[in-house]
């Protein structure tokens, strides 16, 4: 798919060009928040498996889940539920920074939310360890097992692990695709003119981030 | 509606193929078939995939059926039989039938319907294919390394602990989730975004609603697919157990959440199906729809409500009485929708013009198969009977007869029915005809003994059987062959015509439909000029303009006859 | 930084974000018997509605964008409702009362 | 009837549900068959009865009326309703034992079915039951699902491993029915079949008398009393006494650190989070694998769990006593087991 320009002629300078199959740059930005939008809603959809089993567990087996959230390292996870939300308000200043014509303020801000994002995965991956030192291992394997007879406790262990494991991956993700926005910046190709591109890897972050703000009270506050 | 004199020449006056070129002959190389983003082409890629993967699904079938010519092994061995069984599901399932009528058809028509020149994202369209073509050979891989035991729906605890390749095959039908979500994303966007300025909503054709509507589920049910599959691929291969009942997990609870995809996944084969009915009998009825805005809406009623109603898969299987209860009474609502389509399309008929040519022969034995598989759908609904009826061969029937009499049968009337469009050949009549009320027949013959089967209390999957049921067992066999002579005759009668068959002009069927208001077949984007589409899409009142209204075979052009 | 004009929507949502994650954090050293998990999840909610609505700018959006999300949240509800409601009345007492079948002969 | 059950290969129904859900089943497949055809013939005679005559015929534009589309909506939507309301109601009758049943253990594994009696017998892939008199199954599973079926009851319901469910029916003929397992359950899924051996009242009580059938074996365990001669409930007291469960709940009506036994089954529990349920089979052996999920009111969260201790006949045993505990003494609920000084203490300062 080649950027030719449409019918409109190249009056307009500096105006980015956009796909032949649109109608013009507006409907392109609009198709793709909205493509992005249906995406999320399948993000939604793809952790609301895993929350409608937890839910169901927690429902069968209240006292050993209330037992492992007690267990849980509460301030490790409060911790990094701060420094994603405090990530988030980054990318959404870059955001305005780009659209405001200042690239390299944004990027800067890019730059510190892909930060954040190796403090989150850090911070975890020290979380992951202690369990694992603790005899904590998905599958109800591990020495805490032996001591937390009953059923429950391996459904809550390994939906922790299944459903933290799953968002640090689409952290990594995020992460990757603020990258890939990052150079486009740094190169000069991602600007004010067509900053929706950076909205929609925004997005993915605040969406990133919005499902974090769900587990930590699921997994570590009550 | 201004009276516009003819601006294109007649098909009489047809320029030399050379002079136009369609999306087929603009650029011929492997290459440009194998990276275009012209969702035309990519709508063939799919054809072709796809009915490769239909041949595999349908020889597994046959062998299903020839083991049950006797109450004995007849050819291989149980755990064979058990492989097989789970392959054609799986193969049939989501190789061919969830992708089958969006994929092709809805990639070939939708945007020359919605007046566009493509899909809203072409580059992620192609990328489907090759993601869809990846989970495939993933799947087909599982079946050659050691296949999978466990029958299309995945079960746990058997599947957690089956040591085929179960987390192969999984990883493979995931794959292929992401295919399926990003066709529904595009389709979701297209009909919002690229629709031709001033073309409303409720001026679209009924296939793009019904579209629209799967669309829709396959975005929402699909995702939680892909995370329950997830969480038995950790089950079986690392051994985490989220569903062990030996650690108080609860089975039960996969079966939800698989149900919650697996139910709308039906309408995601059938709705597709629907969409072609109305358009289908529309145009060979020459006829507005008997109620377009009842048809439209239904697509989108049954998209919400096919979500509520999972449960009455799992009646026997320790659910409380209290959901079974409200599940039961859940699916008498999406019969609803279907009863109001079933309604309108047989009133279109009234007061038309009809010519029962070789989609209308698939339509009509659509309805025939779809009444009784969706009536049966209800009574299995019934919970009572459905305590009978569980896990028996009469709940196989039924769906076969949803999923084979209802969607196979409407992807055959669209690939009639489009293959003019898509090749700019035509068949013939006499042999589609014959093809399809082979079929028909074959299909009758296979399935309903299935349903007394059932009725007797032959559960589903056994490779033995008592031998009280050969007899039934033997007329579905011999049927299974009537079916598959019918599909061969077709496949025939098509290919030849791809080759052989005689060229015809924009509109062979003399549709109203906005599809027919392009060459046959289209050019690279989809128009020549900026698409006519004053006369409505179901509008037979008044004739369209030029050729586009000329139902005529065009005649043979100079090269061909030398 | 302070020479950039930030919508105050961001500044202001940024604030809010970070004052309910202290209150929930603080909230949790409260034994507020089995509301706590309601109250965590009430906050989580809100906080979530923030971030969609003003960093993700869906409150600007048109229509069908905000339908995306609140269609894939109304079919979670449905899911984890139906799901819930089979586990909470697996076991409830005889939905009719007990009628002995007619005697056989 | 009759004639209908052979036209749909029915097999003859042999229970008390049977010919209720054969009527639903007839009104239901009667009503499916004319509406299909009616759709096809309907279809059928509006294409040769507007045939089109001309290549470029047009047609007037028709639609339909809202009142007519209403009033087929309603009207296929008071069907449907009708065929889930007797569905369902029949369901209920299906799914909720009487309370007065015979009970019969069911323990299913690949690929065979074991039943356990009350009277401490057990046999392999052949129940016998009585004909004319309610039977309860109590069902679990040791691996995989399987699923209980016999046709000619009309009745099925999956077994599941870690849980047991329950399922009954009340035969009419005697005679012999064939068990399918109707859920895959892996390689000789197809071969998993039994029988219901249904007698006589006197052919079964010769049955019982004549001890033909194999007693519980092996995994009854091998403590004393435990296998051979005694009846369940027998059974049950020693492996009780061998479990250590008599340490906190006495059979006699006594309270102490859980509920006692006596009177026990049958009754109505309230939970401490507060919902209700019946003392049933499947709630007690529920409550010894998984004690702390429905913790009755006013108990604390004590006792050990069994899931994997206790094996299924062992729990079958242990639900056998207390049902025969259901008329013992009543749990007087105002006296504590008193130690010797209290009595003393108390004894002095009464009257």
């Amino acid at each position: 798919m080649t950027t030719a320009t449409h019918h409109e002629p190249a009056a307009i300078g500096h105006e980015a060009p956009h796909l032949e199959h649109f109608e013009d740059l507006e409907k392109q930005a609009h198709a793709s928040r909205l493509g992005m939008w249906i995406f999320l809603a399948t993000e939604v959809l793809l952790f609301g498996g895993a929350f409608a089993l937890f839910a169901s567990y927690q429902v069968v087996f209240p006292e050993a889940f209330r037992y492992s959230i007690h267990h849980n390292a509460k301030l490790l996870g409060s911790l990094n539920t701060g420094v994603l939300l405090v990530s988030s308000i980054f990318v959404a200043a870059a955001v305005h920074a780009l659209r405001g014509g200042r690239s390299k303020l944004a990027a800067w801000l890019v730059t510190a939310t892909m930060a954040l994002g190796f403090a989150f995965l850090g911070i975890k991956s020290i979380e992951y360890s202690r369990h694992f030192a603790e005899g904590i291992f998905p599958g109800g394997v591990g020495s805490f097992f032996q001591e937390h007879r009953g059923p429950g406790f391996p459904e809550f262990w390994t939906l922790y692990y299944g459903m933290t494991g799953l968002h640090a991956i689409h952290v990594t993700i995020g992460i990757g695709v603020l990258a890939f926005l990052l150079a486009g910046i740094v190169r000069g190709k991602l600007t004010h003119v067509n900053s929706h591109r950076l909205d929609i890897g925004a997005i993915y972050w605040h969406l990133v981030d919005v499902i974090w703000i769900f587990l930590w009270p699921l997994f570590y506050l009550a | 509606m201004t009276t516009l004199a003819p601006t294109v020449p007649s098909p009489r006056d047809a320029l030399p193929k050379a002079a136009q070129p369609t999306y087929l002959n603009v650029e011929t190389t492997l290459r440009s078939w194998l990276l275009t983003t012209d969702h035309k082409r990519i709508g063939i890629l799919y054809l072709v995939s796809i009915v490769v993967f239909f041949a595999l699904g349908g020889v597994f079938a046959l062998a299903i059926r020839l083991e049950h010519l006797t109450p004995n092994p007849t050819l291989m061995d149980a755990m064979t039989y058990n492989r097989m069984f789970t392959l054609h599901g799986v193969v049939m399932v989501w190789l061919f039938l969830i992708p089958s009528i969006p994929a092709v058809f809805g990639n070939f028509v939708l945007p020359i319907m919605l007046g566009a020149k493509d899909v809203a994202f072409p580059r992620l369209n192609l990328a489907s294919w090759y993601i869809f073509m990846a989970g495939s050979i993933i799947v087909l891989v599982s079946t050659i390394s050691s296949g999978i035991d466990t029958g299309w729906t995945f079960y746990p605890p058997y599947s957690s602990y089956s040591n085929t390749a179960v987390p192969t095959a999984l990883f493979g039908v995931f794959i292929i989730g992401f295919s399926t979500i990003i066709t529904g994303v595009n389709f979701i966007v297209t009909t919002h975004t690229m629709r031709k300025s001033g073309l409303r909503w409720l001026q679209m054709p009924l296939l793009v609603w019904a579209l629209y509507g799967t669309s829709i589920i396959q975005v929402l049910a699909t995702p939680v697919l892909g995370m329950v599959l997830l969480l038995v691929m950790l089950d079986n291969g690392l051994g985490w157990g989220f569903f062990n009942p030996a650690t108080g997990g609860d089975p039960v609870l996969f079966q939800h959440l698989f149900w919650f995809y697996s139910h709308p996944a039906v309408y995601i084969m059938i709705l597709p199906s629907m969409g072609v009915v109305s358009e289908v009998v529309t145009t060979f009825s020459r006829k507005n729809p008997f109620s377009y805005k009842a048809i439209a809406y239904s697509s989108l009623g049954i998209a919400f409500v096919g979500f509520l109603t999972w449960g009455h898969h799992m009646f026997v299987s320790g659910m409380s009485k209290f959901d079974a209860g409200a599940f039961g009474i859940l699916s008498m609502l999406v019969a609803i929708f279907s009863a109001i389509k079933v309604f309108n399309w047989t009133w279109t008929l009234k007061g038309g013009a009809v010519s029962l040519k070789t989609p209308l022969l698939y339509v009509f034995a659509f309805l025939f198969l779809f009444v009784f598989g969706g009536m049966t759908g209800v009574a299995v609904a019934a919970t009572s009977l459905d305590v009978h009826w569980h896990d028996t061969y009469f709940v196989v029937a039924h769906f076969h007869f949803i999923m084979v009499g209802g969607a196979l049968t409407g992807f055959l009337a669209a690939l009639h029915y489009w293959f003019p469009k898509m090749t700019g050949k035509m068949y013939s009549e006499r042999l589609g005809l014959l093809s399809a009320a082979l079929v028909f027949a074959g299909f009758f013959a296979t399935f309903f003994p299935q349903f007394l089967l059932g009725n007797a209390g032959m559960p589903r999957r056994y490779f033995n059987y008592p031998p009280q049921f050969q007899v039934l067992h033997l007329v579905s066999t011999s049927g299974s062959w009537i079916l598959a002579a019918g599909l061969i005759i077709a496949a025939i009668v098509l290919l030849y015509a791809l080759k052989w068959g005689h060229p015809v002009g924009p509109n062979p069927w003399g549709s109203r439909s906005f599809e027919w208001r392009t060459d046959s077949p289209p050019p690279k984007h989809n128009f020549h000029r900026e698409p006519n589409f004053d006369v409505g899409t179901y509008d037979y009142t008044q004739p369209l303009l030029g050729k586009y209204d000329d139902p005529r075979p065009l005649p043979p052009l100079p090269q061909d006859v030398a | 930084m302070s020479s950039v004009a930030f919508p105050r929507s961001v500044t202001w949502t940024g604030v809010a974000l970070i004052a309910l994650w202290l209150a929930s954090f603080g909230l949790s050293f409260v034994d507020l018997g089995d509301a706590a998990l309601v109250v965590a999840l009430v906050i989580a909610a809100v906080k979530a509605v923030l971030v969609v609505a003003f960093f993700m700018e869906l409150a600007y959006e048109p229509f069908p964008m905000k339908l995306a999300l609140l269609s894939a949240a109304a079919m979670l509800a449905i899911l984890i409702a139906l799901m819930a409601a089979d586990l909470v009345t697996r076991d409830t007492p005889p939905l009719l009362p007990y009628r002995a079948p007619a005697p056989q002969s | 009837m009759e004639f209908m059950r052979t036209i749909l290969a029915l097999p003859a129904g042999a229970s008390t549900f049977a010919d209720r859900v054969d009527g639903l089943h007839i009104f239901v497949i009667t009503v499916t068959m004319i509406m299909s055809t009616l759709v096809f013939v309907a279809a059928a005679w509006f294409t040769i009865h507007y045939h089109r005559k001309r290549d470029d015929q047009l047609t007037k534009r028709l639609s339909a009326s809202a009142f007519r589309e209403g009033g087929i909506i309603g009207g296929i939507l008071v069907l449907f309703v009708t065929w889930w309301l007797i569905g369902y109601r029949q369901y209920i009758e299906i799914m909720e034992p009487p309370p007065d049943a015979e009970v019969v253990y069911v323990d299913a594994k690949q690929w065979m079915w074991k039943f356990a009696y009350a009277d401490g017998r057990s046999s392999n892939d052949t129940l016998t039951v009585p004909v004319g008199r309610p039977v309860k199954l109590v069902m679990t599973s040791r691996d995989v699902i399987h699923s209980f079926f016999v046709p000619e009851f009309r009745v099925k319901h999956d077994v599941l491993p870690g849980r047991y469910v329950t399922l009954w029916f009340q035969a009419t003929k005697p005679g012999v029915y064939p068990i399918w397992c109707a859920e895959y359950c892996g390689v000789s899924h197809s071969l998993m079949r039994g029988q219901v051996r249904v007698l006589t009242a006197a052919e079964y009580e010769q049955w019982k008398s004549a001890g033909s059938d194999v007693i519980l074996e092996a995994d009854c365990g091998t403590g004393p009393g435990s296998c051979g001669g005694a009846d369940l409930a027998e059974i049950g007291r020693a492996v009780a006494e061998r479990r250590q469960c008599l340490a906190c709940h006495t059979l006699d009506g006594q309270p102490h650190i859980g509920p006692t036994w006596s009177r026990l089954f049958g009754s109505t529990r309230e939970l401490a989070d507060g919902r209700r349920v019946v003392a049933d089979e499947a709630y007690l052996t529920r409550s010894m694998m998984e004690p702390n999920v429905d913790l009755v009111a006013g108990y604390r969260d004590v006792m050990p769990v069994y899931q994997g201790v206790l094996q299924p006949a062992e729990a079958a045993a242990i639900v056998e006593l207390i049902r025969s505990l259901r008329d013992g003494q009543p749990p007087s609920g105002v006296s504590l087991p008193k130690l010797e000084i209290e009595a003393v203490l108390d004894g002095g300062t009464s009257p």
